[in-house]
This record gives structure tokens, C-alpha cells and sequence, in this order.
């Protein structure tokens, strides 16, 4: 299967991109695909506790099984709003 | 042209447009909770400080997972009409290159009575803080730095209290 | 020209302008507190409801006592800075005939944090409802009555602490 | 002594005016002038429990003693702000 994955922030400061294809077989789920990621980003690692991930744009759980043609996103720890605590 | 109530946009926030977009929306289908029903409106705007954790600020810039974002403001005006029936809410976030004063996020809530008014807007912002997909990357002199909040997670329970609490609801 | 910050008005309020007022205003005569500072934003606007107690609002008519009711908002100015000495504030209040879904008053605070932002606007609207000396003349379908409130007494404490409770301060 | 009185709201009605003068004299306070007032207008005696009263555009006591020329304000309870509670 195909996935689009997308990264934010400092995610996208250590892959080199905010958006990278990935293959991956049937089964997989974000979780998977995740340290599938680490394997060739160990510097994602210390994002493991702290992420958050969204398929095709709607939060979902690290469980969630994917589907061919699902656009992945991996979200590290949100500071919208104001520019201070 | 009347802008959307959940917006993430590149540039600079018109809060009085944001104003006239919530006053003049219904709470509900039927058109019940229109503009003559507004008695109070509260406004938050978020400004880019000069100054963080003693660090001068240069500039920011707000990068924002922006179709997710968008969901997760409609998401929060959904806990809000949940909460406050009578509440209208609206949320525009801006994102990309922002200076010292410039406003990165509107927010503005119509209600009949203050109290509403104001919970409603405290809780979005702290709602804002916790599950919006968006970044700051904070340029200081001497270096820069992704600033790193919550761990967005739309269904944890005990975050959305703790807002409420902050809201003083 | 930039408004004064605690003003009675017979023309239309302008929230941006007292905003900018607010905003350049230094919290303290050292120039301290000038926007590099200012981080959070709250406003609120009291707008004239069509429907009062379950009677239809046609139109209210506000009056003040100017010179005293000016010193009101600064009395509140003053007990705001005491309270949250970081916070800027401006309040506009308008007086004569207005129509249903026209804003009678606005109020703005500039802070370093929203915490106090938030705390100081809501903190004001109550004082002002305690002590400002404006009376509102509502005319409502079938009659008009004058909407009397609470005595005036700038020296009640209880009064005061009443409203630092409803800001949640 | 000269006192100009000012009226507001309900009492402006009351009274038909929103601005008297009086003559009175010497160690006048402003609870004093009230009583004096009631007299022509008794319509005004029951706000006499609720009432708020400023000298010279400053909020005053009751039994402050009034000066020649003083500007004397009688305040019914006000209700300013937004349109409703």
C-alpha cells in the first residue's frame, strides 16, 4: 500500500521534508508505520511518548489500521493560540 | 463577503470581520439565536510578545496542519454549544511569518448574557492550546527554537476539564 | 488621534480604536509595559438585546453623569492596576438612543498573559455595573421603564470583592 | 449658600428637571438638601434608601456640609453597561 505521510515542525526539521511516500503491506498500522519511520529517522525517537497522529485529517489512534491511498500525519506536541503561556 | 467562522489564514486577522461573521450567525438551523439575541460579545486576540522566558523575541513563525486545524476549531465549537446552547463562537488562526505585535489568533463568542460570553472564550483558547494542530517556531536573538506544548489529544477527558476549569465554568 | 482611554460618547464605538489606544498605552509613566509586552487581548462589548426579561426591545436610551462616570472607569482603571499591575485598560461607554444590536460599551485589557487579560475585562464590566453613574431608559413594546440596578458606592467592599470573585481573580 | 442640584434618570422625571438650583443655608449637608428636596417632591422619598449622592462630580457621603457654589449630584441606582444582566 501507499501512504502519504506528512510531519510537522520539528518532525519536518529532522526527516528533511513535510511530506514523504512510504510502501508498506497490508496490516500496517500507524504505529507501524511510525517505527517504520524511526528506523530511518532515529531522531524521531523522543517524539514517541509525546505525538500525536491524524489519518486523512481526523485524529486517530496510533492502533488504527490503514488503507491504501491514506494520507498519515504525525503531530508533535501542539502551541497554537497566543504567543506565551 | 462574510469569512468562516473556523479559518486558518496567511494573513493578518481582522477581528471586527470575525465580529460581524459570529453576530450575524445562527446558533441553530431553525435561524433561532441571531443577532437580536446578542447581548454580550467577548474577544481574545493572541499578540506576539517582544519578550519570552527572557529571551527576545525577533519574530514567529506558526506553521499548522491546516485542513485538521480547521476540524479542531469546529470540534471546539462543538464542545462550546454543548456547554453554552446560546453561544456563538468563531476561531481564525493565522499562520506563516509573524512580528513582535502582530496578532496570531482571533477568537469571538456572542452570547445573550456576559458569563457565557466570556467562559466561552477563555475555554477556546485553553481548548486552542491543547488540541489545534498548529506551531510556533520562535526566532530569539541567539538562536531559535520550536516551542512544544501539549500533546493534542481531542478525547482526554481530564484536558477539557481542566479548560473548563480555567474558564471557570 | 488617539482616543482617550475611559470615555463617554454619544457617536458609535469603535473597538479597533480604543484597542489601538489601549495597546500604544504605557502601563506605567517609565514607558514600561508599551506593546513589546502585550501578549493577550480581551475585549467585550455590551450590545443592546431585542428582548428584556421577556419583553420585545425597541430601543434603549442611556444617560450619564459624564465628568463622574469618567472618574468611575478611572476608579477602575486605578484598582485594576493595583490588582494586575502588568494590565492596560480602556472603557467606552456611549450614551443617548440606541438601537437594538448596537453596542452601549467597550471594554479592552492588554496584558502580558491571558490569564489577567481575561481576569481584568471581566473584572471591569462588573464594576462598572456597580458604580458607574449610567442609567438605561429601555423602551419595550407597550411601555418604557428606567433599569435600576445597584446604589452606586465606589467604597463598598464587599461590592468589590463580589466583582474580583466574578472575574475569577 | 447657592446649590446647583443635578437629577438623573427616574429623579430627573420626578422632578421635571434634570438641574435646580437651591437656596441654603450654612452648614447644609448634602442629606439635609435631599429632606429640603422631598419636600416639593415627596415622589423622590422612596429612593431615599438607595440613593448615591456626589459633590463637585465625586462621589460624596450624605453628611458632608455643603459650600457656596457646590455641584450636587443625586444618583438613583444605576445600571450601566450592557443591556442586561
Amino acid at each position: 500500500m501507499r501512504i502519504k505521510v506528512y510531519l510537522f515542525a520539528r518532525l519536518c526539521d529532522i526527516v528533511g521534508n513535510n511530506e514523504i511516500e512510504r510502501e508498506v503491506p497490508i496490516g500496517t498500522t500507524v504505529r507501524m508505520l511510525w517505527d517504520n519511520l524511526i528506523t530511518d529517522f532515529p531522531g524521531l525517537e523522543v517524539y514517541g511518548e509525546s505525538l500525536s497522529s491524524a489519518v486523512n485529517a481526523e485524529y486517530a489512534r496510533m492502533d488504527v489500521v490503514l488503507n491504501d491511498g491514506d494520507e498519515v500525519a504525525f503531530l508533535p506536541p501542539v502551541s497554537g493560540g497566543q504567543s506565551a503561556m | 463577503m462574510v469569512p468562516s467562522l473556523f479559518l486558518i489564514t496567511t494573513v493578518e486577522l481582522n477581528l471586527i470581520a470575525l465580529m460581524d461573521a459570529v453576530s450575524t450567525a445562527a446558533s441553530k438551523p431553525s435561524g433561532e439565536g441571531k443577532s437580536l439575541q446578542t447581548g454580550a460579545i467577548s474577544t481574545f486576540l493572541g499578540v506576539v510578545r517582544g519578550e519570552n522566558l527572557g529571551r527576545r523575541v525577533l519574530r514567529l513563525e506558526y506553521e499548522a496542519y491546516e485542513p485538521l486545524a480547521v476540524r479542531a476549531f469546529a470540534r471546539i465549537g462543538a464542545e462550546v454549544a454543548e456547554r453554552w446552547p446560546a453561544i456563538r463562537l468563531g476561531i481564525h488562526h493565522r499562520i506563516g511569518r509573524l512580528e513582535v505585535g502582530q496578532a496570531s489568533v482571533a477568537i469571538v463568542t456572542c452570547s445573550p448574557h456576559r458569563v457565557d460570553a466570556f467562559a466561552a472564550c477563555r475555554y477556546s483558547i485553553e481548548r486552542i492550546k491543547q488540541i489545534a494542530p498548529i506551531w510556533k517556531h520562535e526566532f530569539f536573538e541567539g538562536g531559535d527554537v520550536w516551542i512544544e506544548g501539549a500533546t493534542a489529544d481531542p478525547h482526554d477527558e481530564e484536558a477539557k476539564a481542566e479548560a473548563f476549569r480555567r474558564a471557570c465554568a
